[in-house]
Parts: C-alpha cells; structure tokens; sequence
C-alpha cells in the first residue's frame, strides 16, 4: 500500500549480512524516517538552545518548537481540555510516574490494583514497588484460550479496595487488542480511575482517548518512528492538581527558599531538568509522518499483513504460532518445533531478518502460555509481502539445520 | 529594531517611578501572580466600595521594566473605575498585548488608551507578554476574590 | 586559543537577529559540535535498533556502541573499577536517584542530610522530597562574602543524623569551585558519604573521580557538547548493590512472576526501559571531542576569558558582580544598576547575544546574595575575546536605553 | 556464513539429546546461573568426593541450542576431575569462547578438546556467548560452594 516507503528509511539502504534488511521487530523500536532524522540534526544546526529558561530568541524559538509538539500530540491521542501531555523519557518512565504519583496520594496499605496477564514489565514492575513499599495486592485480569482479556471477569476481581486498573492496550506479544472501552466503562460505575500502557497502541491502533475516556495514557516516541529518550504521558488534568511531583528540579518549582518550595502548576511540575529538548522537537515530524500516511491506511497495511503471514505460516505444520486473538493488531509470537526463539533469531539474522526472541518483557504472559520463549514479528508501515517470504524460507532454513542432525 | 519602540519614555517613566507602589493600608480584595518562568512577581491590594467602584487599588512586586510599568500604569488606570469596566479592561488589555492590535483598546477612554498603547511592541517578544500581563492576571483574580497565589 | 573552533559548530553559521551569535549560556547547555550531530544522524540512518534486547546483529552492534560510550566515560571521570556509570535522562534524574534510593535504604525520620547554598534547586528538591516525607532536617552550608563555601563549618553542621553531603562541583551562577577533597576527607572521618552534582564540572573542570573519592557524580550529556535527553551517574559500585531499583520495567530484572520479581544487578538494575540509545552513542562523540581538545587546554582557555571579561567590566561602574570567588571556572553573573536582569537580557539579545537572566534555578542563593535577580555569562570552547567585546558594548546598550529617560 | 559452523553436528546432538539433564540424586554442590537478556537458565549439580573430585555431575536448565550443548558436554567433561583440574578446564573454556583461540585448550586431554572446540564459532556471534558459558559459570559457582543464583 505505501509504495516504495522504503525509500524515506536510510537504514533499508544498507545489507544486514549482506542481505537486504527484513526488519520485523517495530514493537520493539520502529525504524527512523529521514524527516524524523533531518529534524535533530536541523534542531541542533541551526536552533539549540534549552527550552523554558532562557529569554533570548534562540531559546525562545527552541521553547515554541517544544510546545508545538505538545500541542500536536493532543490532537494526535484526540484529547479534549480535559488532557494535557507530560513528556517523560519512555513510556517505562510515565507507567512509573502514574503508579508511584497515583499511589503517594490515593493508594494505603492493603489496597488493591488489577492488571492483565498480558502486561509488559513496564507495566508491572511500578506496581510491584507498591506491593513491597504499601503492600498492595495485586490481581490479574486473565486471557481466555485465544488469548483475549476475560474482561466478563473484570468485575468479578473489583472490590472496595480496588484503587486503579492498569492495561495495555494491545499485547506486545500477541497483538490481542484490548476493550479499552468496556474496560473503562466497568472501572466508572465503581469509580476506578483507568491507566492505560499506550505504548503498543499509539502508532498502530485507532487513538482516540476522548472516546476511550482514561485517566492516564502511557506510551513512547522511539516506537512511533520517533527518537529514542522520549516518552509520553496523557493524564486528565485533573491528576496534575492532585499528583505531587514525581522528579525535583529546575523548570518545575515556583518558589524556592531554605524552609519551603511551592511546586509549579500543570504540566510544568511535572518536566524537571532539562528535557529531551531535541527529542520532543523531531517527535512533532513522526506525528506529521503518521498523519500523512493516515492512522487508518496504518492499521490496514499491518493488518494485512499479519493475515498474510499467519496464514503462510499456518502451512507449516511445525510452526506454532502463541494465540490468536479476535480482534489482532500487526505483531505475532510463534515458536518452531524443538527449536529454541533464540536459535531462530540468530539463523534469520544470517538471513538479514531481525526479529526478536525471548520473552519480550512478558514473562508472565509466557508462564500462562506455558512456554519459555517465543519469536515475535511485529509489522511497521516499511514492511510488505517481500517480508513475510524472507520470513517463510528463513523459517525453513531454521527447520533445515536442525534436521540435519 | 523594535528594543526602543519596547522600551518607550512612558514605560520607562513608570518602571524607574512606579506609582502606588506599596501596600494599601486598608484593602478588602488583594491577590498575587507569579512568573515561574523569570520568578517576576506582582501582588495586587484593591480597596473596592460598596458600590463596587475601585477606591485605592495598589501592588508590590519584583520583576522587570515591562512588569513594573505594567504594575505601575494598571493601577493608575483601573483607579476610580466600577467593577465592570475594570473587567472591560483587563480583558481589552490582555487582548491587545497578545494580538499587538490596538483597535481592541478602542472601548477605553482616550487618556488611558494612550498609556496602554505604549505596550504595542511586548507582543514582538514572546517572553515578555507574561512580564505585561502579569499585575492584570493579579487585579482580576483579586477583583474576583480569590487570595490564592496564581502562577500566571 | 581554539582557533576556527567555531566552525565546527553549524550554529554559529547562522545570524541571529541580523547579528553573529555571541553565545555566552553554556552552563545552561552547551552547542553542538557538528561529529555529534553527525554521530545521532549516522546511528539512526544506518545503525539503528533497540540495545540490549535483540540478538540479531543490528541489535547486537547497537548494543556494543552504546557500551562503548559507558566505557570511555568511565574513563572521562577517571573511574576505577569501583564505580560504574549509570545513564539516565539528565542530571536532574541522577541527582532524584541518588537521594530516593539512597533514602529508602538509609534514611529515617528525622535524620539530617547537608548541602550548600551554592546548589541548583536539581540538588534540592529531590531532597525536599524527603524533608516531606520522613521529616529530614536539611542543614545548608553557607557561603562567604566571597561566594565561596565555608568549607570550616562543615564539621559544625555534622551530627551522628548526618547521613549524606549532596554539594555542587561549581555553582553554575558565580562560578565558585568547590574543594571536593577536602569536605570528602571531613565526611569520611565521620563515615557519610558524598554525593557530588557535577552538571557544571564536567565538561569545565578537572575531573578525577578516584581523587575525589565521592560516592556519587551526576551529570548532564547536554552540557558538555552532548545530545540531549542523556543524564550520567558515576556510582560506587557498593551502591547499586545496596540500593533498589529507581524505576522499574523491561530490562531491569531478573525474573517474573505473578507472585515476586527479582531484580537485575549492576548498572542494569537502574536502565528501565528503552534507553535514550542514539543519545548514549552520540555522547561518545562529545567526550572524544573534549579529549581531543584536552581538558587542560579548555579549562585554561575558559579561564582566561572569564579573567579578561571580568576586567573588562570592572572599568563599567554600574556592573556589579554577585562575587569574586578565590577559585573561579568559565561564569560569573552580575547586575546592572537600576536595570532588570530580563530587560538586560533582552536588549542583548537584539545584539546577537544570548544571556541568561533570572535565578538560574539558584533562588537559595540569590536570596543569600540578597538580589532578586541576575545575568549570567557562561563559556564554551567556542568563545573568543570578540564574545566578550560584544557583551561590553551590548551593556552600554542596555544603559544608554535606560539613560535616556 | 558461519551460521553451519555455529550448529555443528556435536552441538545438534546435545542439544537435542542433553546428556546428564536432571537433579542428581544426591548432591553436595549445586548452583543457578541466569542470563537476564533472554531468560536463559542453567542449575547444575555436583557430587563431590571426599578427595574433591567431581564424583557426579548434572544440569537442569532452559535456554537455546548453545546453550543446552554447552551444559550437556560440561557434564561430560568435568566428571570425574579433580576439583582444581576442574577450575582449570572451565578458566580454559571461557577464555577459549571469549577470544576464538584454540590454542588456549591445549592444556585439556585430547578427547574433552575436541568436544569444547565445537564452540570455536560461537565467538563470531557476541549475543551468544553467554549461552555457552551461563552453565560453567554456575558449575564455577557451585564448586565455589555458593548457592545464591548468579545473573551471569
Ligand atoms: C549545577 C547544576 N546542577 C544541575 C543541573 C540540572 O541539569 P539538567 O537540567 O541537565 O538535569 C544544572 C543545569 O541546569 C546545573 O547547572
Ligand atoms: C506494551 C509495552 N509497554 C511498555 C513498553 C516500554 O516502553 P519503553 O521501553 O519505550 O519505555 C513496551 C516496549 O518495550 C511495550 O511493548
């Protein structure tokens, strides 16, 4: 569909290998346009200069620039006044700010939070803070066989002292995409506020967060063909007033003396030091790449593609594939027969096919599934067919090493 | 370019001699805003009757030339005003700084226009709008009775 | 000294507001030189993937270049093999990082902690956190007329509750170097530890953290000639054995379950999440490009202006610096009699010339000197005496403006 | 490329048919050694004789291809040597993994060599390196007679 795009990616330029470069592995980090590329190098020749603080015209335009990019992402996660958008360095960095801002003020001991099964540890992990620091349960919202959220369980695990629901929004695993909106629409009637892992879902799914009405939306830049070292933080403004700061320093105070601070107000309190200045300027180039490919022409290309794939795989009988999912954006997990991921992943790469092995930060999602390890193909607007039949024979050549014995 | 046109006689008049600088002896409404941006601040003292008119209305504040005279010239032009046209001209104000268009001042009375008007160039320099705006976020909050801090 | 420096900085190629850029704010962040551009632009064309996940081989070199640049920086610091180097957003986050962690292991309610009134609010807040939170007695060490420390008193202010010195290496408003040595001996005769804030030193002045002996030295990429978005802790490895993670997610353990998570050790238990990657391989380019020019040579060159400069404007009667430090590096800040520090800023700006005004995030400081306010000149390589000519004429400007009336 | 080499026959037959893979019965050394990049794990037991020589020696693990080989022929290798030839063997190996260089297992009996010098190409592969050593740094571990598992 998105003819020759390839072309505005330097890195398909180069062998892997000497082969061309398959690169199946955007879940984990999507590759980088030249626009997005141009706009650091352009930031720091012509523009550098730290944002908020200085009064000088280079500084001035460098903050503009910042806060364009603001102001763009809540057009791009749909958000209405009620939103604001705090920059992080990941969505590892905004998943902890909710769990830990969230738990400082409305989370005592013995209180308890849900989860999902299929979390990424980004995900867990702050809330496992909580459990050893206030001794919060924590509950898992289980997958049915196919590898969907219960979410018909969801009320069952809801209890007075149920404090926040934290979900994915699609499994970075096996790409079941969850029903925010059912979700969201369970947690209100026991006035749950509801934390959303974006980071799977901004670049690849429909996003509009008025529509899906959670608190907090969580996800990253360097997984929307944006830099690395920044993350993004949705939050209903509300929270800004109610959170206490989560890191201290220059830009997020209003008055400062030997006895007290005053903490700035809004987002400010929550951007301390200096930001990836950079970062967040180029960011605005990925969403202008996205919204001129347009999200639902996105959506399209991954998903065919991952039919595609799932069903050339399914003619070989020793591949098998984790779940699948009713309602799948584009990434997959499978294993061969007797093979281990890791072993796969280091045939395809002599095959100039990058895809990850492991258990993709979702330990317990592999425990439920009962296996170790997996190999995941995960889909961005730069794949097409060609891809998925590297996919297939290196697949094969896996299968033919092993054999040999 | 624009730095002398920023920098006009009346602002730096106001700014070296700022008038009602200090805090009114008897006040009922007061409120501060503050700049964390620059650490500029402006606290605002209003004496309004019962009739809502402004009787004495005052400020105390640090910040820059822009800030002071802004402090300095609001308090000499909201002075004697009602409570309404107070509101009139906050709003006028705030307006014409962003827009730099001074048709918006045109429901101001002439002398005041005239010392409004010498703010035409804060709009060319983006930093410095809060600096003009700041002692007017101060007046209405303290016009609308609220004593909180306002990080403006 | 540095001649034709400047052309390795695009920045400097362009004119700002019709003028040459005359860039006195490198202790706010510094410009880039164009290797470091060059190296962000090259790793995301041509080299690109997340690290320290993937085992294919662009993941895989990924991975190396970014231990690479942990590696040379071990040796910028002058580590030896007890410390390690931790990467983190910025200074601000090193600094948060120390005192949370530090904190939850070994402060108690009540406990005291010292800094100085030299240090930037990054160096406070995160300590404030705590003065919230456990009740922490924060004692400041004060200054003299000179604006130097009272390094004497420091054993006055010290009680068996004194759990952790937090100082500056150099007050980023006056300039004033602290003698780290000698309060690192004072704090070792009574066993506390020391952390350093370094944002300022790094890249200014000599640095051998094995002299030094501090048990902690955060500091910023962006300041030294580096991308943004990348913060540094030099750590004594005993640290991140004893500390829990900071942050929490992929990456940063051990094992997963439902029930218990173990944690990472080393370096990685504090790298949560998809790590600023371009960020840490372009730094490497920044330290190869203060090598080269060898940090004797800059700190005599940024000396050297700051003597000159300070000359300068002693001959200008209504310039009043804060202090005089008796061991100065490249800033100092002052007032002009009767004009704003903005306003100064300002008019100097329309010369071309970027300054900062404000309180530079020191307000504990400005209070101590007793101004609500100043403006603040700071040097990089790439400043020469035409700088400093420029800034003498641009505040003759300032006061013929304000003459006028 | 390599990749063949990688996956040599010895390896291919190990790793599918792991020799001495399961909890000895009885044992007094055993240790865990866990390689966090990808979740590979490697226990391994030892029965060692009054005289300390490795009278018994076994594994239970999960992880890769390299990594299943690489226990299985360790179990191999080290039973029945002393406990110092044993730390020789396993210096040797690690040595000989990290740097490719054959020469360095010359001090092993021919018969263990040509076992371990089926991981000459793992060196050419650096992600992989660790599968092959995670299983000797536990058997390092556990003739150290440390218990706590080890993040290799
Ligand atoms: C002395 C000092 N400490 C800490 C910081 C904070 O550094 P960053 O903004 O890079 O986190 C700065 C810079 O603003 C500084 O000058
Ligand atoms: C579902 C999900 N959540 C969170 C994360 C963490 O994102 P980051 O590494 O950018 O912090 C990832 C990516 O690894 C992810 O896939």
């Amino acid at each position: 569909m998105f003819k020759d795009i390839k072309n505005q990616f330097p890195i398909f330029k180069n062998k892997t290998n000497g082969k061309d470069l398959v690169y199946l592995d955007s879940a984990n980090s999507s590759q980088k346009p030249q626009s997005v590329i141009d706009a650091v190098s352009n930031f720091y020749s012509n523009e550098f200069a730290n944002v908020g603080r200085g009064i000088y015209s280079l500084a001035v335009n460098a903050s503009e620039k910042y806060e364009l990019t603001r102001t763009n992402l809540k057009s791009f996660v749909g958000a209405s006044d009620d939103y604001e958008i705090v920059f992080t360095k990941n969505a590892t960095e905004s998943l902890n700010l909710v769990a830990t801002c969230f738990a400082e003020k409305f989370i005592k001991d013995g209180d308890e939070i849900i989860l999902t099964e299929l979390e990424h540890h980004a995900n867990y992990v702050p809330w496992h803070f909580l459990r050893k620091r206030k001794n919060v349960v924590i509950k898992f919202l289980p997958i049915d066989e196919q590898g969907d959220l219960k979410v018909e369980e969801l009320e069952k695990l809801i209890t007075p002292k149920t404090k926040i629901i934290s979900v994915t929004h699609m499994s970075n695993v096996t790409g079941s995409i969850t029903p925010l909106e059912e979700i969201v629409a369970i947690a209100k009637k026991h006035n749950i506020p509801v934390s959303v892992d974006g980071t799977q879902g901004a670049a690849h799914l429909d996003l509009d967060i008025k529509k899906i009405d959670c608190d907090f939306y969580s996800f990253s830049g360097h997984k929307m063909y944006g830099p690395t070292g920044v993350g993004l933080l949705a939050i209903k403004y509300k929270w800004l007033n109610d959170f206490d700061p989560f890191i201290g320093g220059g830009g997020m105070i209003d008055y400062v003396s030997k006895k007290d601070i005053a903490y700035a107000r809004g987002v400010w309190k929550m951007e301390a030091g200096t930001m990836p200045t950079a970062e967040v300027v180029a960011l605005n180039e990925s969403i202008s790449f996205i919204n001129k490919l347009e999200k639902k022409n996105i959506i399209k290309h991954e998903l065919d593609l991952t039919q595609l794939a799932l069903e050339k795989l399914k003619t070989n009988n020793s591949v098998k594939v984790l779940t699948s999912p009713k309602n799948q954006g584009g990434v997959f997990s499978f294993n061969i027969d007797k093979i281990h991921s890791h072993d796969v992943s280091t045939i395809l790469d002599q095959e100039g096919i990058a895809v990850r092995g492991g258990h993709h930060c979702c330990q317990i999602l592999h425990e439920v599934l009962n296996v170790n390890s997996s190999v995941r193909v995960s889909f961005g607007v730069y794949n097409d067919e060609n891809d998925i039949d590297a996919l297939c024979e290196g697949i094969k050549k896996c299968q033919k090493i092993f054999e040999k014995k | 370019m624009s730095i002398k046109k920023l920098y006009q006689d009346l602002i730096l008049d106001h700014s070296t001699n700022p008038r009602n600088n200090k805090e009114l002896d008897s006040f009922n409404r007061n409120a501060e805003a503050f700049n964390q941006l620059c650490g500029d601040r402006s606290h605002v003292f209003i004496k309004l009757s019962d009739s809502t008119s402004i009787e004495e209305i005052s400020f105390k504040g640090e910040g820059c030339a822009i800030c002071i005279a802004s402090s300095s010239i609001m308090t000499e032009v909201l002075k004697q005003k009602s409570e309404k046209s107070a509101f009139s001209i906050i709003h006028s104000f705030t307006k014409f700084i962003e827009k730099a268009d001074e048709t918006v001042l045109s429901s101001v009375i002439e002398s005041d226009r005239t010392k409004l008007s010498s703010f035409i160039s804060v709009a060319k320099f983006p930093m410095r709008v809060k600096c003009a705006t700041l002692p007017w976020i101060a007046a209405e909050s303290a016009l609308h009775n609220k004593t909180k801090k306002i990080n403006a």
